[in-house]
């Protein structure tokens, strides 16, 4: 019998399948069976997703809310494993596979003299298991499992070369970080759970207005907080954590120490996304809280315009991409602050498509430069892998919004919401994204031009030699930077069918995607807004993608975008050195943004190093000074003191006992004649 | 009348000679004076009409435990000079002490109000004789006491032999025990060796 | 088919009796000794599954009426013990108990195995403690007569002291001397409050303590001494320090021992004891308890981050999960006092979950560490770094169990973690914040550890020579695995068990006892 | 006619005297043991009395045990002290002083 609820289950699982057999028994099934077996468990869970959102777009589904089974029960509580499935979950669950499925191919060519093969497909196949259960959620217990699994899965592989120092200090930070949001989810999670007694997503969005209505909570006396603001803003602090907003933005960039390819899925396209894709699920609740939806705001363009400005100065061009997946992880966290839920989904997926093409193109450049990051011992690339030259254009201009490319659908769409909204902050937060666009448009453009275009700045060894064996022996550059074995090539199909396929959804998504999910009623009944939100005034003057398209040469924002390209052309192409010297004039600056506003620095500092003399102080001072040697050993200490003094009057001479005695017998004597008188 | 002149006579002969214990320079003449203090005491409880006991504290004092004490003094050669060391400078401490105890102890007692109560009938006359109506009590309702008493003796008695009991090292003894283990090879070795015949030149 | 035995005398005396044959086994036979060990408590574990057959089917057609506190209790037995000073021998197990009796019967399992290749000095008399161990810890969760449990839980005592005092390293006098110090020290108040109980009521039972009506200023006193005794138990801070000692100095079973299922006696101790029969003191100085728990969790947390030992650390890691436990506890005392029923059930189920799961989790962390320690013969973190490079299967389940330790969900240790902080949120969202801490102080401590001594390039030449594990101790570690992730998953089937008698308990504890 | 109190003051006054007694001869053991020797007295001459004028025989069940035991402690003394003078050659009280804490 094939009920949705089986497709859903086998959609889930497949994955999980392959990651058990790829993880645990990966020595028996060898590589080829490693990767055949999770290419196969995403596949049949794309494909089934791809008939899910069908089914659902179609009307052939209603929205699937079942509980699979009871994970624990009190009482009248009960939280279960289940799913809700409707048009929201469907475009993740699509995008997630999808994502993961071209991941998946791409690894094999990428990882492929790698000692950890097996593992790393079992992790990403893991990864694609626990980012569906999260998605599919139908509760609130269910979404933070999901939450902490990617979290953990995340941590797996951002350590995966677990050998690098700087990779394992890398997963723990972030892992640790991700907790500090996972802290103030959990916390929201037991809010709903006060208010609403039930942890089900339908009985608390059902509710939420009228049980929400009027209840506060005091926790300093006279400052009565609202029930929504608490927590939608303890949510949200959770999705800071997830989506890496300031200010625990701190371990995505850090995250790049581990494998191209999850840099890609995990920290670009899917599991960052994770916190936008829970706002917009728990609209109903955030849409009760004006000032919930300005902090998020407020963060959002907070930083969509700072971690943008530190992608400027950055070299590694891993990190470059990891900062401008900040700072549009910042552009849908706008969105959902001015209520365009729609338009961060929306966002979430042209980019999780054009971000993911990018990081993909930098780890086929990385595999061409032997595992070389630097863009400063790069450049001309483009004659020497044409396709990952021309998938990074387009992945660029998907990227700073040119006109026509889905980027510009949806990034076009959250500043015309921004402006739209009259929320606490929108002006604020319309001044970041706009000046965003510029410096998107730079950092860009600097990292397409550093890269592929202008002089050779790497020097080739033996040009002769033909591509032989492991270019993978020496991957962690430890040889002279800029100095390679063999001339950089194009990657294998493997690598570059992936650049490919996801090169078309970067062109093409928005042209199609843009009318139904903004403007229409696609997400009807999955998202819920306010009437008057900014997206229900831009539906007014909405006349098809090509009037917006129109629209959007005369806006400023493509001015600024187009500025910010002819400024990297001019500084990156034509004259370096203007570079230089502006790195010297705005020294101060300069450094500044090199040291990352001294965030990091002050984290560790404050937080890392504090921890550790806050640890050592309790422990030094609170257990062994006082308890130990204060309590413990001080009473030992007193019992022997005091007896060192009484044993002085056990002489041993048996007249001072005898004395003693006698002395006793007087006193009690004295006692009774005084008593008898 | 006379039994209380008799009284005051052993009273007086009694505390004498416990004073006398206490401060005679020589153990031996202390004892001595203990064995006197016994026998005046008897006397008293004899005149309290408690002859068994009367006895008993002369055969078992006198006879036993002053004669034990006799000869532990005699038999440890304790030079009496040393003992006396601060006995002088202690007397006037024990003199205040003892005195201070008896004020108190005749004051809480009230002699006054028990002067006034004499003694009644002796019970014991029921009984047939003091001795008998000891023995009718101490042997059916403090016939288990009795029994512990007798068994403290005997262990005090064990005790006292174990612990003045000496090992003496280089004194030789029998160990029958071992006399009955030991095995022929121990005791007999078996030489063989060529049997000689006294030549016949030699023997005168 | 176990129905009319009596099973849980069988529980508590086969192991200890079967100790006898083991001694006699002596030292010469070794293999024998641990053949035999591992044949009782297989045979115990499998018996105490019996136990679950027939639970569910309500205790009160035993006949009379009015059972209070004894209608969820299974499988009793009751017979005079003392007559003078009527003590009885009356045992039972409710769901709670039955968790943590087949916890204790469980693990005993794996701690006889562990100690097969690495105890191999007095072999048989180590089986021998270990066994009377199991025998007496049953006993305490079994113990339905306030002296029973009292005898139990002293005399679990000793065969520690002997198995730290024996087998223990190299300041084992000091740590055993401090073990049994602090806990004697503890549960001698408990003895008093129990007489004072006594007297006033003629009765050991403890269904009849629940029932007895109390004066405010006597239920404070009992209050405190049970709460000295189960404090240091536990072990609460500050009454905390014995642990990380005796833990250190412990041999590997020990530890597993020690933090599997002997502190559960204090958390354990709090439910049967505290709460029903002082309820109204327990509500009266809950704070108190309360801020303890949570001055256990941020504070101890801190103190973790810094050790430099790794039992020590995984010890300090105990104390702050042991927090949770008492913190549900005595959270659900003051929400099923403000009329929360629900939120009461959460912080009882969410501190037994607790107690379970961090049976598995830090029986398992020092199952870890004894495996490490059997091969480099130190605990210093510092003298590691880079097994993953040796010990690929160790590290894979070392980090699944660091996982567990955090509270990861879909491990067992997120379990009881996630309901007694959204207990605690329901009582007051400071609580809770401070309590959800440890999400962001836990993970710091322990991928700290697991960072320092699983990862990175091999540290130095005794690490290059490290064989992963044995068969032995990949199954060890492997069952313990699939039980956290077990409940982690499905937590369900302990809900089920422990439902009934929560329920009741909470039902119970709203009743003020003033006399 | 002799009363209750004549009996009673002179155990008191004998009592005394010993204790003077264990006071002032502080060196001596076997005066010593001597001196509660009378103590013993003192308090078996209340017993005697008072059974006399209780016409309760338990007092003299009760000297009668007394006098037991003092003879087996005195038996043990002794043996303690011919030990004791093997061991150190003294009896000197001011020299034993093995049980000082």
């Amino acid at each position: 019998m094939i009920t949705p609820k089986l497709i859903l289950l086998v959609a889930a699982l497949a994955p999980l399948f392959g990651a058990i057999v790829s993880g645990l028994f990966g020595s028996k099934v060898g590589r080829a069976g490693a990767h055949t077996v999770t290419i196969a468990g995403v596949l049949v869970s794309f494909l089934l997703s791809c008939y899910t959102l069908y089914q659902l777009v179609t009307g052939g589904w209603g929205v699937f809310n079942e509980n699979i089974y009871t994970w624990f029960e009190v009482g009248p509580l009960s939280a279960h494993v289940g799913f809700l499935v409707d048009r929201l979950t469907a475009v993740m669950m699509v995008v997630v596979t999808s994502v993961s499925l071209l991941v998946h191919v791409y690894t094999i060519g990428y990882m492929h003299e790698d000692p950890g093969y097996q593992r790393f497909f079992s992790y990403i196949s893991l990864f694609t298991f626990s980012m569906l259960m999260l998605v599919m959620s139908n509760n609130f217990m269910q979404l933070f499992f999901g939450w902490e699994a990617v979290g953990l899965v995340s941590y797996l592989l951002i350590g995966f070369w677990f050998k690098r120092p700087t990779a394992i200090f890398a997963n723990m930070k972030a892992f640790v970080v991700n907790r500090v949001g996972d802290f103030g989810f959990l916390l929201g999670i037991a809010a709903v759970l006060l208010w609403f007694g039930s942890l089900d997503y339908a009985t608390v969005f059902r509710t939420a207005d009228a049980t929400l209505s009027g209840k506060t909570l005091e926790i300093i006396a006279g400052h009565p907080w609202q029930a929504a603001t608490v927590i939608g803003v303890l949510l949200f602090i959770g999705a800071m954590g997830k989506s890496a907003q300031v200010p625990l933005h701190v371990w995505l960039p850090d995250s790049m120490e581990g494998p191209t390819p999850i840099s890609a899925l995990i920290h670009a396209a899917t599991m960052v996304t994770a916190g936008i894709f829970m706002v917009a699920r728990m609209s109903p609740l955030y849409e009760l809280s004006e000032t919930a939806l300005s902090f998020v705001l407020i963060v959002g363009a907070t930083t969509a315009l700072f971690t943008g400005l530190i992608g400027i100065v950055q070299n590694d061009v891993k990190r470059v991409v990891a900062y401008s997946t900040l700072s549009q992880l910042g552009y849908m966290t706008v969105a959902l602050g001015v209520s365009a839920y729609s338009a961060a989904i929306f966002h979430l997926m042209t980019h999780a498509f054009f971000k993911a093409l990018l990081f993909l193109g930098a780890g086929s450049v990385i595999i061409a430069m032997h595992h070389e990051q630097d863009m400063r011992y790069m450049g001309g690339l483009k004659k020497y892998m044409p396709i990952t030259f021309i998938t990074g254009w387009i992945g660029t201009l998907a990227l700073t919004g040119f006109p026509g490319f889905s980027g510009f659908f949806s990034k076009d769409a959250i500043i015309e919401a921004v402006h739209e909204s009259h929320r606490f902050g929108a002006g604020y937060a319309y001044f970041c994204v706009l000046l965003g666009v510029f410096v998107t448009a730079l950092y860009s453009f600097r990292l397409i031009y550093l890269t592929y275009h202008g002089k050779e700045r790497f020097v080739v060894e033996h040009k002769d030699s033909t591509h032989a064996q492991s270019h993978h022996a020496d991957e962690h550059g430890h040889h002279e930077p800029g100095h390679l074995e063999h001339a950089p090539h194009e990657s294998p199909w493997v690598v570059t069918l992936p650049l490919i396929l996801l090169a078309i959804p970067s062109v093409v998504l928005g042209w199609f995607a843009i009318g139904p999910m903004l403007f229409g009623d696609f997400f009807a009944g999955a998202i819920f807004v306010k009437e008057g939100g900014p997206l229900a005034e831009l539906a007014r003057e909405w006349h098809g993608p090509g009037a917006m398209l129109w629209h959007g040469i005369m806006a400023p924002p493509f001015w600024l975008a187009l500025a910010g390209f002819a400024l990297a052309t001019y500084v990156y192409l034509f004259n370096r050195q203007i570079a230089q010297r502006a790195a010297t004039l705005f020294a101060p600056l300069y450094r500044l943004l090199q040291n990352k506003y001294g965030v990091d620095d002050l984290y560790f500092a404050l937080f890392a190093r504090g921890g550790i003399k806050l640890g050592r102080g309790l422990w030094r001072g609170g257990d062994v000074a006082v308890i130990d040697d204060g309590l413990v050993n001080g009473s030992a200490a007193l019992v022997q003191g005091v007896a060192a003094r009484v044993r002085r009057v056990q002489s041993g001479y048996l007249y001072h006992y005898a004395f003693a005695m006698i002395l006793g017998l007087i006193v009690l004597l004295g006692g009774l004649w005084l008593a008898a008188r | 009348m006379t039994q209380q002149i008799l009284f005051y006579a052993f009273a007086a002969v009694l505390i004498a000679s416990a004073l006398a214990v206490i401060t005679l320079k020589n153990s031996v003449h202390a004892a001595l004076s203990l064995v006197l203090t016994f026998f005046t005491a008897a006397g008293i409880w004899i005149l309290a009409e408690a002859e068994f006991l009367g006895l008993a504290l002369i055969v078992v004092y006198v006879g036993a435990v002053m004669v034990l004490f006799l000869f532990v003094v005699m038999m440890l050669d304790i030079k009496p000079e040393s003992m006396r060391e601060g006995f002088m400078r202690f007397l006037p401490a024990g003199v205040i002490v003892a005195a201070v105890m008896l004020a108190e102890m005749l004051s809480l007692i009230g002699v006054k109000t028990l002067q006034a109560v004499p003694l009644p009938e002796n019970p014991a006359a029921a009984a047939g004789s003091n001795t008998a109506w000891l023995g009718q009590a101490l042997f059916t309702k403090f016939l288990l006491p009795f029994e512990i008493a007798a068994l403290i003796l005997t262990v005090a008695l064990i005790a006292a032999v174990t612990l003045t009991l000496r090992k003496r090292s280089g004194v030789r003894t029998q160990k029958p025990g071992l006399q009955v283990l030991v095995q022929r090879d121990e005791r007999l070795r078996v030489v063989r060796m060529a049997s000689e015949t006294p030549k016949t030149g030699e023997s005168a | 088919m176990f129905a009319n035995w009596p099973l849980l005398s069988l529980l508590i005396w086969l192991p200890i009796l079967g100790a006898i044959p083991l001694l006699l086994a002596g030292d010469r036979r070794p293999a024998a000794a641990r053949t035999l060990a591992l044949l009782i408590t297989s045979v115990t574990f499998l018996l105490s599954l019996a136990m679950l057959s027939g639970f569910g089917a309500s205790v009160a057609a035993a006949g009379t009426t009015d059972l209070g506190l004894l209608k969820n209790m299974h499988l009793q037995e009751n017979l005079l013990w003392i007559e003078a000073l009527n003590v009885r021998y009356h045992l039972g197990v409710d769901g709670i108990s039955v968790a943590l009796v087949l916890l204790t019967t469980f693990t005993s399992v794996l701690v006889v195995i562990l100690g097969w290749g690495s105890v191999d000095n007095k072999v048989a008399q180590y089986m021998a403690a270990m066994l009377v161990l199991e025998g007496l810890m049953v006993g305490v969760f079994c113990a339905l007569d306030a002296l029973l449990f009292y005898v139990f839980f002293e005399g679990m005592l000793i065969p520690m002291f002997i198995l730290i005092g024996v087998w223990g390293g190299a300041r084992r006098v000091y740590a055993t001397l401090k073990f049994f110090i602090y806990t004697f020290f503890g549960s001698i108040f408990m003895l008093i409050g129990l007489l004072y109980l006594y007297f006033k009521t003629g009765t050991f039972e403890l269904a009849e303590l629940a029932k007895v009506g109390l004066g405010a200023q006597e239920q404070a006193w009992l209050f405190f001494a049970f709460l000295i005794a189960f404090a240091v138990k536990v072990p609460m801070w500050p009454v905390h320090t014995w642990l990380p000692d005796a833990h250190v100095e412990a041999p590997t079973g020990g530890s597993v021992v020690l933090a599997a299922i002997m502190l559960k006696i204090g958390g354990y101790g709090f439910i049967r004891f505290s709460l029903p029969i002082v309820p109204d003191a327990s509500m009266e100085y809950a704070w108190i308890v309360i801020a303890m728990s949570l001055i256990a969790v941020v504070y101890v947390g801190y103190v973790a981050l810094v050790q430099e030992d790794m039992k020590k650390l995984i010890a300090y890691s105990s104390i702050a999960h042991m927090g949770f436990v008492t913190l549900g506890v005595f959270i659900s005392l003051s929400l099923a006092r403000s009329g929360n029923a629900t939120g009461a059930a959460i912080g009882i189920q969410g501190a037994m979950v607790q107690m379970i799961s961090h049976g598995f989790i830090s029986g398992a962390m020092f199952a870890s560490v004894g495996v490490l320690y059997d091969r480099m013969h130190t605990r210093m973190i510092r003298d590691y770094g880079g097994v993953v490079n040796t010990m690929p299967r160790f590290a894979t389940l070392f980090v699944l169990f660091a996982m567990a330790n955090c509270g990861l969900p879909g491990t067992s240790g997120f379990v009881g973690e996630f309901w007694v902080i959204l207990a605690a949120f329901q009582h007051n969202p400071v609580v809770g914040a401070l309590a959800a801490f440890t999400l962001i102080i836990g993970a710091a401590y322990t991928l700290w550890l697991v960072k320092r001594v699983i990862f990175g390039e091999v540290a130095n030449e005794n690490v290059a020579q490290l064989q992963d594990m044995d068969a032995r101790e990949t199954f060890v570690l492997v069952t313990l695995a699939i039980a956290v992730l077990l409940f982690g998953l499905w937590p369900q089937p302990l809900g089920n068990l422990m439902d009934a008698p929560i329920a009741d308990l909470v039902k119970h504890i709203v009743i003020s006892k003033g006399a | 006619m002799i009363s209750l109190a004549h009996f009673i003051v002179l155990g008191t006054v004998l009592f005394c005297i010993s204790v003077a007694g264990i006071f002032i001869n502080r060196k001596n053991v076997i005066v010593l043991l001597m001196a509660i020797e009378l103590m013993l007295l003192a308090v078996n001459m209340n017993f005697v009395a008072f059974s006399r004028y209780l016409g309760d025989p338990a007092g003299q069940v009760f000297v009668f045990f007394i006098l037991t035991v003092a003879a087996a402690e005195s038996a043990i003394g002794l043996a303690i002290l011919v030990v004791l003078f093997r061991n150190r050659s003294t009896i000197n009280v001011a020299e034993i002083d093995s049980m000082k804490g």
